[in-house]
């Protein structure tokens, strides 16, 4: 009974725990290199230095910056709805951290759950990130409401219409690997990946690239990013919802965003680019692409990352390359285009899997 | 045949892949930032900096500040016997310029009508700023005479 | 008629008639005539005009110099007001406004109509629509102090598109004499007309929207008056309603007593700061 | 103001539809300075929209009354004060016509070559706020990196970048330093390819024809009812041109072309202005080939006085627009009145008929197009 209660206890609570507080750092640390890399890659596409002040080629910028919103005064404005205001930059980080737990960062490990390199695997994991992850909104829309300022309302506004409008191509996108995988767990649809012998990104060509392209489009829009940056446009509104804010809670803001940007490229990662394996797994003579000189699982959370980053690389290429779309061309985007799209990937997919069957 | 085209142009993106290739093409090519405290511009020779002046060389005509347009430069000078030479002189007592207020035109330079000039602003210093309102709110003529000595032109005089 | 504004500036610009070096001409050539009586008459005469023709020659010569030297290497001769030549514009506004059209002078190779008050608004439209001046450039004032009739100008100028010709209309008023607005006429007169009005406190009529447009509304004055002191006044009036009335409050001309800064007696090596 | 009746709006006034007011400005990232725009807008359309001016108004005009001719030349800077060299030339060209004063060839071209080098200065700085304004980020360091060349070559010919003070009346004060013409030639050479480089950027993007196509509708009889000017003009369909129709300086001598688009819309503005940076390139290397040698000041007077009486308009193309100035003179050392014509003042003047029914997005591209500099107009 000790024995059980222990071993329970460990696997299912004190690993899990350990577990959130190491992917919870690894994530922060990334996001904090990301705002880092943003800013030294834009610069780098703008034939500038970036930041290279703050300790070798500026690589304690990071904690420069962190230093310097903590440091910064708290302002609530006049008349600001206290509650709503507090609340809504908490709104933003919290969902977006929470996927966090589902996302399969590395492969389950034979040894049992307590040494696989994810927080758990949930059976509906594909299910509990749309719907988490649509939470997120209700922050900027508070955010935006909260604070008395009408170029904050207006970016509220915008980032709920937007958010809602592209949330329905991105859950249709989900669907086609889904399909192909026949399981929402995260972790199932990575091994179905191995099993099948292909990245999901080339499954029934050319769907699911459609399927691939839409997710990332409506990623792009979900996470407010350039060139659907319109809830914060700067030009336009000021800095849209978090407008009044300032200190910590616009760190928190700021971290939301980068936050929303990893979870929204490691799903696209976990779902079509094969999560933690290699390229080409079904491919023998690539086997040593698996680095298997490696601790196991180590070699699989590295082609993990190295996606991530990828995709963390083009959205900053994105941001500084185009221009910003118009609020309502971005809704025609997304009613007009990505969502037949993604009916059409949905379809076709579903056709040719009964015929394969 | 036209709408295939306008169609393929529409979903293959190839304008938006255009220009990303153009933005990563910059990502290699050699930064044109200048570090400033480390390397600094090197203003050109004409360079409308600091003022600087010679008093010897000046005539006490107060032309420069009758050219000013913001009558910035405050100008008194008494004649004295000089007892060596025993001739009536101009002697200097304030040169000031108001540099708070100073546009940089460069007209009293011009205005100078000594060869080479007496006062002149390409001393090539251009950095001014200071903590404090009243540091560099006059500039008299002892500080004027501090500024770093001016570059001859190489090919030309100013008219 | 041309009207070109700009010639090319080898040719010179335009200088009027009289080419600069007439005067210092007249001097010389005056200047050997004053008589000396000692020597007899018939050559004190004789000499006088081989004098006078050696003078006139060498006149001439500088002359002539001075006609081979370069436009710009001669002195500057200011343009002078002509009366406009016989042209069909004028002919044709005369004809239908009669007396509206007080005056027709050229400047510079510019042609400048004086315009009475009241027919402004009617020689415009005529101007655009059957002459095709059909951009307003510009709209200003002109404060003329010792005037005392019309001590304020109006100045329109007004451009052909095709004909490529510029001309100035000008009216004259002086305060509390309203201009007709020619906003009915062209649209972009708004804005200028507003701007009249701030800086002159020239009011035009059946303006849409007559309120200051570069000073704040409530400022006390018209700045470019010439007898609005440069220094400004104390504008306190707008900004604290609460403490000046509508009609309280300094006034235009009074000045703030800011003076040029006087430097110390005896300068301080440093200027020492207030709160050491 | 003109009170919106909103039943007149194309949309179901069930709900009861309740305007917002926004003062857009003056300080706000995309009024380009300190305009000010009472905006009502319905949701993101704008219902009616109001400028307000004024807040860098200096005085200068009354500045210019002060001063003698000569010294009113740096005033002159700081009206536009991202194209002085136009300015400049602008404000000595009416004061020769005034005095009569005929300008060496020389000085003649050195004027237009610097006029030339200060469009495309402007035009780039035009670029760089515009397309950071639609949220393109990058053409603005690109447009920078030539700008700042261009700068250069200004600092080297007469000791300032930006407020240049580089034209006197009756000629140039400087001579064009040791080796600037082979730098100038050097960069105009390379110039071309950078543009191509912003048009790659943003010409055919998608995105930048969507924010642009058919945004900011100024049809041509409206450009010239409000007198709009400069490229607006031009990209409305009128190719009106001050150095094609009444030549100054040396533009009569020069071969090239005046770009005209007929769809009225921002992108045909914007394309009008990409052109004029290429043909003001080809003036520049026509100015520097034939640049000829003489002298660069006229004989003139110490002081400069104006005729007893006496006025004169003189007009510029200036990369905004028509610059001019109409100078009365007095008889006296000082104009007894100067009022520049600045082209923003009237092309800003038409922003409400541009984007009244448009969205806050499209007045801000708007805004962008008309390239205003609110030194220029508040003066």
């Amino acid at each position: 009974m000790v024995e059980f209660f222990g071993e329970t206890l460990y696997v299912y609570a004190v690993v899990p725990f350990l577990k959130i507080i190491a992917a919870i750092v690894v994530v922060l640390t990334i996001i904090a290199y990301t705002t880092f890399a943003e800013r030294k890659i834009l610069g780098f596409l703008q034939v500038r230095m970036g930041p290279n002040r703050v300790g070798p080629w500026g690589l304690l910028q990071p904690i420069a910056d962190v230093v310097k919103l903590l440091g910064k005064e708290d302002v609530i404005p006049n008349r600001a709805v206290v509650w709503a205001y507090v609340l809504a930059p908490c709104l933003v980080v919290g969902p977006a951290l929470l996927i966090l737990s589902v996302i399969p960062f590395g492969p389950p490990s034979s040894a049992g759950p307590a040494s696989s390199w994810f927080i758990t695997d949930v059976n509906v994991g594909l299910l509990l990130v749309v719907a988490i992850a649509s939470i997120g909104v209700y922050g900027l829309l508070l955010g935006g409401w909260a604070s008395n300022n009408k170029f904050s309302m207006m970016g509220g506004l915008r980032a709920a219409a937007q958010m809602i409008s592209y949330e329905v191509p991105q859950g249709f996108s989900l669907v086609v690997p889904l399909l192909m995988a026949g399981t929402l767990s995260l972790v199932g649809i990575v091994e179905a990946q191995l099993t099948q012998g292909r990245w999901f990104i080339f499954g029934f060509f050319p769907f699911g690239l459609l399927a691939f392209f839409i997710y990332f489009v409506s990623g792009v829009a979900e996470s407010n990013r350039n060139p659907f940056d319109l809830p914060e446009a700067e030009s336009e509104l000021v800095a849209g919802f978090h407008t009044e804010y300032s200190g910590m809670r616009f760190a928190l803001f700021f971290l939301g965003e980068y936050a929303n940007m990893i979870v929204i490229s490691a799903v696209a990662v976990t779902l079509f680019l094969g999560g933690w394996l290699r390229p080409f797994p079904n491919l023998e003579w690539l086997s040593f692409l698996d680095l298997g000189f490696l601790p196991p699982g180590l070699a699989g959370f590295l082609w993990f990352l190295i996606k991530l980053l990828v995709f963390l690389f083009v959205y900053i290429w994105f941001r500084g390359t185009f221009p910003r779309y118009r609020f309502d061309q971005l809704m025609d985007l997304g009613w007009k285009w990505l969502i037949p799209a993604a009916l059409l990937a949905v379809v076709a997919t579903s056709i040719w899997k009964v015929a394969l069957l | 045949m036209s709408w295939i085209k306008r169609f393929l142009d529409k979903i293959l993106l190839l304008d938006l892949f255009a220009g990303l290739g153009i933005t990563f093409r910059h990502l290699l090519k050699k930064k044109v930032t200048v570090q400033y405290p480390e390397e600094r511009m090197e203003p050109a020779h004409r360079f409308r900096g600091m003022f600087r002046l010679d008093e010897e060389r000046c005539i006490k005509c107060t032309l420069c500040a009758r050219d000013c347009p913001i009558d910035i430069i405050y100008i008194d000078w008494h004649q004295e016997v000089n007892p060596e030479t025993e001739k009536k002189e101009k002697l200097l007592d304030r040169f000031d310029i108001d540099i708070q207020r100073c546009m940089f035109c460069g007209l009293c330079e011009e205005a100078c009508p000594t060869n080479p000039k007496s006062i002149w602003l390409t001393s090539k210093t251009y950095e001014l700023a200071s903590y404090e309102r009243w540091q560099n709110l006059y500039v008299d003529k002892a500080e004027l005479e501090g500024w770093r000595v001016r570059p001859a032109y190489t090919d030309d005089e100013i008219v | 008629m041309s009207e070109r504004q700009d010639d090319k500036p080898q040719e010179g610009r335009p200088t009027g008639d009289q080419p600069a070096p007439e005067a210092p001409d007249e001097t010389r050539s005056e200047a050997p005539a004053t008589p000396d009586s000692d020597s007899s008459a018939a050559a004190a005469e004789a000499e006088a005009e081989t004098k006078a023709k050696a003078a006139a020659a060498k006149a001439k010569a500088v002359a002539e110099a001075e006609a081979r030297k370069e436009p710009w290497e001669r002195d500057p001769a200011a343009p002078e007001w002509q009366e406009a030549e016989s042209d069909g514009l004028v002919d044709a506004l005369k004809s239908s406004f009669g007396e509206g059209v007080l005056a027709a002078r050229t400047f510079a190779g510019e042609l400048v109509l004086e315009i009475d008050r009241q027919s402004i608004r009617e020689v415009g439209r005529s101007l655009k629509e059957e002459h095709g001046f059909t951009l307003l450039v510009d709209i200003c004032g002109v404060h003329y102090p010792d005037r005392d009739q019309a001590p304020f100008e109006v100045v329109y100028h007004l451009y052909n598109l095709d004909q490529t010709r510029r001309i100035r209309l000008k009216v004259g008023t002086q305060e509390g004499i309203d201009v007709p607005s020619v906003v009915a006429v062209w649209k972009g007169a708004n804005w200028p007309e507003r701007e009249v009005y701030d800086m002159y406190g020239v009011r035009f009529a059946e303006h849409p929207d007559m309120t200051r447009i570069l000073m704040w509304e409530g400022f006390n004055g018209h700045p470019l008056r010439k007898d609005f002191p440069v220094e400004g006044i104390d504008t306190g009036a707008a900004i604290y309603p609460e403490f000046y009335g509508d009609e309280a409050g300094p006034v235009a001309g009074t000045g703030t007593g800011w003076k040029p800064p006087e430097p110390p007696e005896d300068k301080p090596e440093e200027p020492v700061p207030d709160e050491a | 103001m003109v009170e919106v009746d909103s039943s007149d709006l194309s949309r179901d006034t069930l709900f009861g539809v309740e305007e917002m007011e926004i003062n857009f400005g003056p300080q706000h990232p995309a009024t380009h300075g300190v305009l000010r725009l009472k905006l009502k807008v319905d949701g993101e359309r704008i219902v009616d929209c109001y400028p307000v001016i004024g807040y860098l108004h200096r005085g200068t005009e009354k500045l210019f009354e002060l001063h003698p001719f000569f010294q009113n030349v740096p005033h002159t800077d700081r009206l536009d004060y991202v194209a002085a060299a136009t300015n400049n030339l602008a404000y000595v060209g009416a004061v020769e016509k005034l005095l009569g004063i005929v300008v060496p060839p020389r000085a003649s071209y050195i004027r237009t070559l610097l006029s030339e080098l200060q469009r495309i200065s402007s035009h780039l700085l035009w670029l760089a706020t515009h397309a950071i304004d639609i949220g393109a980020m990058t053409p603005f360091f690109y447009t920078f990196r030539e700008r700042e060349v261009v700068l250069d070559l200004f600092e080297e010919y007469c000791g300032a970048r930006l407020t240049l003070n580089c034209m006197r009346p009756g000629g140039q004060p400087y001579d064009l330093p040791v080796g600037w013409v082979e730098r100038c030639a050097e960069f105009v050479g390379g110039f071309p390819e950078k543009i191509d480089e912003y048009e790659g950027l943003l010409t055919e993007n998608r995105i930048w024809k969507k924010r642009t196509v058919g945004i900011g509708i100024l049809s041509p009889e409206m450009a010239l009812d409000y007198a709009v000017t400069g490229p607006m003009l031009r990209g409305s369909g009128i190719g009106l041109d001050v150095r094609k129709a009444m030549p100054y300086e040396m533009y009569d001598q020069m071969d090239f072309d005046v770009p005209v688009f007929y769809n009225c819309d921002t992108y045909d503005r914007y394309l009008v202005r990409m052109e004029e940076m290429r043909q003001s390139v080809r003036i520049v290397q026509q100015c520097l080939e034939k640049l000829p040698e003489g002298p660069l000041m006229a004989k003139r007077p110490r002081v400069l006085k104006a005729p007893k009486e006496g006025d004169v308009y003189h007009a510029v193309e200036a990369p905004k627009g028509e610059i001019g100035f109409y100078i009365v003179g007095d008889g006296t050392p000082n104009p007894h009145r100067c009022r520049g014509r600045p082209p923003s003042f009237y092309n800003i003047q038409v922003l409400p008929e541009m984007v009244v029914g448009g969205r806050i997005a499209d007045l801000i591209a708007v805004i962008g197009t008309t390239d205003v500099v609110l030194g220029a107009v508040d003066r």
